[in-house]
């Protein structure tokens, strides 16, 4: 399905970074997508299970979560952190700011592919020499 | 003749082995050179500096091994700022408006501030303690709190900028002239004024209040400054003066409108010469691009409108504004051209250099970097007849520049640029050169026999741009005006010693804060670590 | 047991300088007047934290003396032909100002998290000014509260309570009793939709009636407005809410400003919103008496971005010709807004310095750190008290990788883990003293209320050292030379 | 008299090379060009250590050309504030091409980076590729420094807020823009002839705006004033039908926006307010 991306702080994120970063509290914090429960019925999933969100840079996958802020039909809301970030265009358009926000996303169910930890989402996507 | 110098001060000799010699024969020799108003540091300052990426990027400073790197022009870094005004021999500079609240800012800037003395002036005309107090004829109790402000801001003196217009423009009011009252506070201009000056008396500051006039860069604005001046005439005792008008080229408008737009030089000159207690600074315009900022934030509210340029507002909860506009002085333009005039007039039609000082209102009427350009327009008719030439041809006709033939001499042009200053701040060891005075001095290359500054305005420009020699504090810290050791400045403040039941205000002042403020009483003050070299300046006050 | 009071709080942009602390053992106890991240980051800080030096050493991380860990550190930096200083946010102007000293030292790029959130809206200030106060201000004042992409109540959450709406000001009163009865209702009807869900009777779930502005926007009282992409915690408790559809708030606000210069408009809606609504909208505007838009990164990182703060800078700016208008961002971490004044007065520019020639030089796209590391160009960075693995796009955090990172931050982070250099460093405002300046520019103090464990340094200690030792290396290179 | 600089690597880090302008070669012999210096990160290097320089030079820059054979696309500020001359790039270029050129020309058979031509003020600039954001753009800040003469022509697709706080010349683009074209603009010409991403004219007051193909939407501060069979631009016909939109009025703007009517058939509804 095809949505409009959202970021941005939650209270939980910003209590779960206090737990610290490597913390199981952290993840279950912000590997999440908030959805608008009518598009999660048409997707067929339900809470807690895992969606792959991919955009033009990249995939991840996180937990679809119910949103309370509904209704906000075909957008989808993750907060900050280093599973949405990977989604995410490097482009600024000159400004320095990459887009973070209203990105044009593909979200769909994804119930055979797990939610990497820290320790291996680094591993994954990332090599230090 | 010697000037001996030991531990940064001016003593009667030195004697022994590896002493220092600087040949200063065939030079100019005069104290450092103090500037009473000069916006260098601090929220607003910053924000223009902000604002201002293309104000910065042709003029930078490279790193060097003695100098940290920076920008110009006419809000320069804080670093490019001490060494620019070193380069010019200027050792002593204070911000003239700190707004309480966010005095931290002010002093890290000055910290971060090199080689020059500096202090701030906090701004008290429209805080709302001082308001209300005054209203109630409460001058003690005013005093008391003002006391408190110096420690607290560690402030030098008491700053009025269009007395009750900030606070009115709290809801985008402003005041029409000195008689106005200020919303919601049942008090005017002009008693703010009078009761800030009695405060002022009271407790013995070194400076006198430094004013800021209503309704400053409107046409027909002069008439409220003579109103501001005579206000507190009988509060005067002898000769000493007790109010001080910045930039007051601002202030000294005639018209109606701008079309009618005319010099009040004359009539404020003419008050000045017949009285004692007033002091001036001169604000003079220099035709560039610049930057208007002021904490009278109506005041640069209609410089945006009339410009179109970009406007930062700045208000500051309980005590005052900041309004901020790039601005272009243009030749061409009457207005503009006029302004040029009016500043010059006053410094030429006034008779005693000790009454009114060079000032830029860097960088309101010019970054201070063309002071050496003003000196020249005030040591010659014909440097000033030169720009005239190229200037609106009915600003030049109806200037009053073309009667006026006097020229500074090199002595009226230390008064104007250092003695006068340091005699109207009350710093007894900065603007001469006498036993016990700090060894700030600047040595320029002119050789005062042979040189004519009338006919070599251009020698003298470029003289004292560039000191061949400037002391600070006994050490030589330029060199033909390149900078050759950074040193650290002091900051000067006010510790007014109030009696034990003026301190019982304190608490009474903490129960209100909470009040007025966002933030707490403890957090408010500004402990004295903070400033990198305090010099606290003791008074004792009469209450 | 002393209880330290006054202190301020090192979490988010409003700088809540009123929090108290009970200490036991040098160790916080007790926490009262903060909020929910604020207690967090008290009681939590210490569970959690790097306690010694780290050096990569062949591909792992091991512990390693301080000494070491400097010296390899200026290593890097002395020899790095491109180097980048990140991160600056979440830690003092007396650390910052070290920080700057270094990156002119080593000719180097500073940038400050801005870049990431506020950066835009400095650049559209620089476009156009902006027209801003403290926050007692409006607190005393503003009888029209507007949070636009912005949501206080998780982002910075006493915001409303101490400065806005809720606050008691001299000329207006607190509204939280309206907000108490807003939130019951609100509840209440979100009960009712439930129980309709439950009884599976379909409707959708529109909360606000189309048609027009609720009555209390014209009242003379205190109101908020929330404008957002979608119901936000803080939409809850405003008088309105106000949806867009997400990427037109840049169009929203042009409409805005166009009504408001009584102009008519050759569109029904804009973003999906009738024009009589912002008609109205605009209306309440200028009837105010003393108005403000907070915005955050709802704007600055959505399409537009920093043009969409252009816009509604200009908007404000015009309202000021009928009544008093301000507007001012919501920053984020405790001290972006430290990182961009101290970074102004010494450089004359608030983000994205880069002193690779000797001198500042400024131009965001193309001497910010994102951009820089987009297009591959660094070859070494400084990392302090921020974490840009976890938040830079991943383009961005290969090239980061790629190179020597040297990360200073008193937590492991997906960037320590990251890092060929790590130092464990004290908490700001909890170990270390120092200032911070809140969203409006107010400078305030932050405390050492506990003692650091041993071995941790605070980030200007370790800065300063580091600087020391680049010098040390420059002046034996030059000797050598 | 042609100089031929070709570099000597690839280049990782940022070079920034303003003395690349004919206006500094002129009266150099090919050493003393060698000896130009230049950035490459934060080292300071002689143009040598980069490029290899041979050629002849001539006296004044107007008899200079200079030809750069290679990858150029980290290499920032070449013909910076050229007075006249020529400068060919066989290759990319990196940002900032031409900033304050005054005269001369420019030629770019690859494409160039963001800034291209920023704060212009006369001569010709030509891209066959693709150019990046903010072409013919002001410093940032400075609603005086925009472009302010000359002319700007672009092959390929160009980025973002081109044309910002623009004051006079003539940028061309034959393939698609992002969004933005002509923000703050005060007057001159910007003609597309592919697509625009959407709110072309924000801010504007004053010049002409053209857009051939399509775009998403019109800001609603643009009024739709007429529909003009055709739009001339410097003496070039423009085959229509355009939609004339005035704006911005939210700054009481008099600019022209053409949008054409045939690739936007969207906007029909703005034919009943004509």
């Amino acid at each position: 399905m095809k949505v409009t991306l959202l970021t941005g702080r939650t209270l939980r994120q910003g209590q779960g970074k206090e737990y610290g970063k490597l913390s199981e509290r952290y993840l279950k914090s912000v590997a999440v997508c908030e959805m608008d429960p009518d598009d999660m019925k048409r997707l067929g999933i339900r809470e807690n299970e895992n969606v792959k969100i991919a955009t033009n840079y990249g995939s991840v996958v996180v937990k679809a979560v119910k949103s309370l802020r509904a209704p906000h039909p075909s957008a989808v809301f993750v907060p900050y952190g280093p599973w949405i970030s990977l989604v995410m265009s490097s482009k600024t358009h000159g400004t320095g700011m990459p887009s973070l926000k209203g990105v044009t996303a593909e979200v769909n169910p994804a119930p055979t592919e797990p939610v990497l930890s820290l320790p291996e989402l680094l591993k994954r996507h990332f090599k230090k020499e | 003749m010697d000037i001996a110098i030991k531990d940064g001060k001016i003593v009667e000799k030195v004697e022994g082995k590896g002493v220092k010699v600087i040949d200063a024969s065939r030079m100019i020799v005069m104290p450092g050179g103090v500037d009473i108003h000069s916006h260098i540091a601090g929220a607003k300052v910053n924000a223009g500096r902000m604002l201002r990426p293309e104000d910065h990027f042709k003029d930078v400073e490279v790193k060097t091994e003695k100098t940290r790197s920076g920008v110009g022009h006419s809000i320069p870094s804080t670093f490019t700022t001490g060494y620019r005004y070193a380069r010019m021999g200027y050792t002593t500079v204070f911000e003239p408006a700190q707004a309480p609240l966010k005095s931290r800012h002010t002093h890290e800037e000055l910290n971060d501030t090199p080689i020059i003395d500096k202090g701030a002036y906090p701004l008290l005309g429209d805080c709302w303690f001082v308001l209300e107090r005054l209203a109630k004829g409460m001058i003690e109790e005013c005093a008391a709190y003002v006391a408190w402000t110096m420690r607290a801001t560690k402030g030098y003196a008491v700053k009025i900028v269009n007395p009750g217009g900030l606070e009115a423009w709290g809801f985008g009011g402003n005041m029409r002239n000195i008689d106005d009252t200020v919303p919601h506070f049942n008090i005017t201009p002009r008693e703010i004024v009078q009761g800030l000056c009695k405060v002022n008396e009271l407790l013995h500051m070194p400076h006198t209040i430094h004013v800021h006039t209503n309704n400053l860069g409107k046409p027909g604005n002069y008439v409220n400054t003579l109103e501001t001046m005579k206000c507190v005439e009988n509060l005067a005792h002898g000769d000493k003066p007790v109010i001080h008008i910045t930039h007051c080229q601002f202030s000294a408008f005639k018209g109606r409108d701008w079309h009618t737009f005319a010099s009040g030089a004359e009539e404020i000159a003419r008050y000045v010469n017949n009285h004692s207690h007033v002091t001036l600074d001169m604000g003079q315009i220099v035709f560039t691009e610049t930057t208007t900022m002021t904490a009278d934030g109506p005041f640069q509210f209609i410089l945006y409108q009339l410009t179109g340029n970009k406007w930062i507002n700045g208000d500051v909860e309980t005590e005052t504004s900041t309004g901020i506009v790039p601005f272009a002085y243009k030749r061409k333009s009457y207005v503009h051209a006029t302004q040029w005039s009016i500043g010059l007039e006053l410094a030429l039609l006034i008779k005693d250099p000790w009454k009114i000082y060079l000032t830029t209102d860097h960088p309101n009427a010019g970054p201070f970097i063309y002071y050496p350009k003003i000196i020249s327009w005030l040591m010659s008719r014909r440097a000033r007849e030169k720009v005239m030439r190229k200037m609106n041809k009915r600003a030049r006709q109806k200037s009053l520049l073309s009667t006026i033939d006097r020229e500074y001499t090199f002595y009226e042009m230390a008064i104007a640029t250092r003695a006068g200053q340091a005699r109207a701040l009350g710093l007894r060891h900065k603007g001469h050169l006498g036993l016990g005075a700090d060894a700030d001095i600047a040595i320029y290359n002119i050789d005062p026999t042979s040189v004519e500054p009338s006919k070599d305005y251009q020698l003298i420009r470029r003289a004292f741009k560039h000191a061949a020699y400037t002391v600070k504090g006994g050490e030589i810290v330029v060199k033909n005006g390149e900078i050759v050791k950074s040193v650290d400045g002091k900051t000067f403040w006010v510790d007014v010693e109030t009696s034990p039941s003026v301190d019982e205000f304190v608490p009474r002042l903490k129960q209100v804060f909470e009040d007025y403020y966002t933030v707490q009483y403890e957090n408010y003050v500004v402990p004295e670590h903070y400033l990198a070299v305090s010099c606290p300046v003791h008074t004792k006050a009469e209450i | 047991m002393p209880i330290i009071s006054n202190v301020t709080c090192p979490v988010c942009g409003s700088l809540c300088d009123d929090i108290e602390i009970l200490v036991e053992n040098n160790k916080v106890v007790k926490v009262k007047n903060a909020c929910g991240l604020g207690e967090s980051k008290f009681l939590n800080y210490n569970g959690h934290r790097l306690r010694k030096p780290l050096i990569r050493k062949n591909g792992e991380l091991v512990e390693a003396s301080i000494k070491e860990a400097i010296r390899r550190s200026a290593e890097i930096l002395a020899d790095a032909a491109y180097p980048i200083l990140y991160g600056w946010s979440n830690t003092s102007c007396e650390a910052i100002r070290v920080g700057l000293e270094l990156a002119e030292e080593i000719g180097g790029v500073i940038d400050n998290t801005s870049t990431v959130c506020h950066g835009p809206s400095v650049l559209s200030i620089q476009d156009v000014g902006y027209s801003t106060c403290t926050l007692g201000q409006i607190r005393h004042r503003a009888d029209l509260v507007i949070y636009w992409g912005s949501n206080p109540w998780s982002a910075h959450p006493r915001h409303i309570e101490r400065y806005t709406a809720f606050t008691q000001g001299r000329f207006q009163a607190s509204i939280w009793y309206r907000y108490l009865a807003h939130l019951s209702a609100y509840r209440a009807r979100r009960r009712l939709l439930r129980a309709l869900k439950l009884s599976s009777v379909r409707e959708a779930p529109t909360i606000e009636a189309e048609a027009g502005l609720p009555p209390t926007l014209f009242r003379k009282e205190r109101k908020m407005i929330v404008v957002d992409v979608r119901r936000t915690r803080t939409a809850d408790i405003a008088d309105y809410f106000l949806q867009v559809e997400p990427n037109k708030d840049y169009e929203v606000l042009e409409a805005l400003r166009a009504l408001i210069r009584d102009e008519e408009i050759d569109m029904d809606t804009v973003a999906g919103v009738p024009v009589e609504t912002l008609e109205e909208l605009a209306d309440v505007m200028i009837g105010c008496k003393f108005g403000v838009l907070f915005f955050g990164v709802g704007l600055t990182m959505s399409m537009g971005k920093l043009r969409n703060i252009d816009t509604a800078i200009c908007m404000v700016r015009d309202l000021n010709r009928y009544t008093k208008f301000i507007i001012m961002p919501m920053r984020g971490h405790f001290n972006v807004t430290g990182s961009n004044v101290v970074s102004t007065w010494q450089t004359g520019y608030p983000y994205a310095v880069d002193f690779s020639h000797g001198y500042p030089r400024y131009n965001p796209g193309e001497t910010s750190v994102v951009d820089i590391l987009a297009r591959g160009e660094s070859d070494a960075s400084l990392i302090v008290a921020s974490d840009p693995v976890a938040h830079f796009p991943k383009a961005a955090v290969e090239n980061l990788v790629r190179n020597p990172v040297i990360v200073i931050d008193p937590e492991p982070t997906p960037t320590t883990l990251m890092a060929d250099v790590v130092f464990p460093s004290s908490f700001v405002g909890i170990e270390t003293e120092g200032t911070a300046y809140r969203m409006d520019h107010v400078p305030l103090p932050l405390k050492k209320i506990v003692e650091p464990p041993s071995g941790c340094l605070s980030d200007m200690e370790i800065l300063q050292r580091i600087l020391a030792e680049v010098r040390k290396i420059k002046r034996e290179t030059a000797e050598v030379a | 008299m042609v100089v031929v600089l070709r570099p000597k690597r690839a280049f990782k880090l940022p070079v920034e090379a303003e003395c690349i302008t004919p206006d500094s070669f002129a009266g150099k012999s090919v050493d003393e060009i060698g000896k130009l210096k230049v950035w490459e990160g934060n080292r300071e290097r002689s143009l040598n250590e980069l490029f290899s320089v041979e050629g002849e030079i001539g006296a004044k820059p107007e008899e200079v050309m200079v030809k750069i054979f290679g990858d150029v696309h980290k290499v920032r500020r070449i013909g910076t504030q050229m007075s006249a001359g020529e400068i060919v790039v066989h290759g990319d270029v990196g940002f900032h091409l031409g900033e304050e050129m005054v005269g001369g020309k420019i030629l770019v058979d690859g494409n160039a980076g963001s800034w291209l031509g920023s704060m212009m003020k006369g001569g010709v600039i030509e891209v066959k590729g693709d150019a990046g954001d903010y072409v013919g753009s002001a410093y940032r800040g400075s609603s005086t420094r925009g472009m302010s003469g000359g002319t700007i022509v672009i092959h390929g697709d160009a980025g973002n807020e081109l044309g910002y706080y623009m004051r006079k010349g003539i940028i061309k683009v034959h393939g698609n823009v992002g969004q933005f074209t002509g923000v703050h603009m005060k007057n001159g010409i910007v003609v597309v002839y592919g697509n625009s991403e959407g709110r072309s004219g924000a801010e504007m007051t004053g010049g002409k705006i053209v857009v051939c193909g399509s775009v998403p939407s019109v800001l609603p501060t643009f009024t739709v004033e007429a529909v003009k069979s055709r739009v001339k631009i410097n003496g070039e016909k423009l085959a229509g039908p355009f939609y004339l939109f005035k704006g911005d009025i939210a700054e009481e703007g008099e600019g022209k926006l053409y949008i054409s009517k045939a690739s936007n058939a969207h906007l029909k509804s703005y034919e009943n307010l004509v």
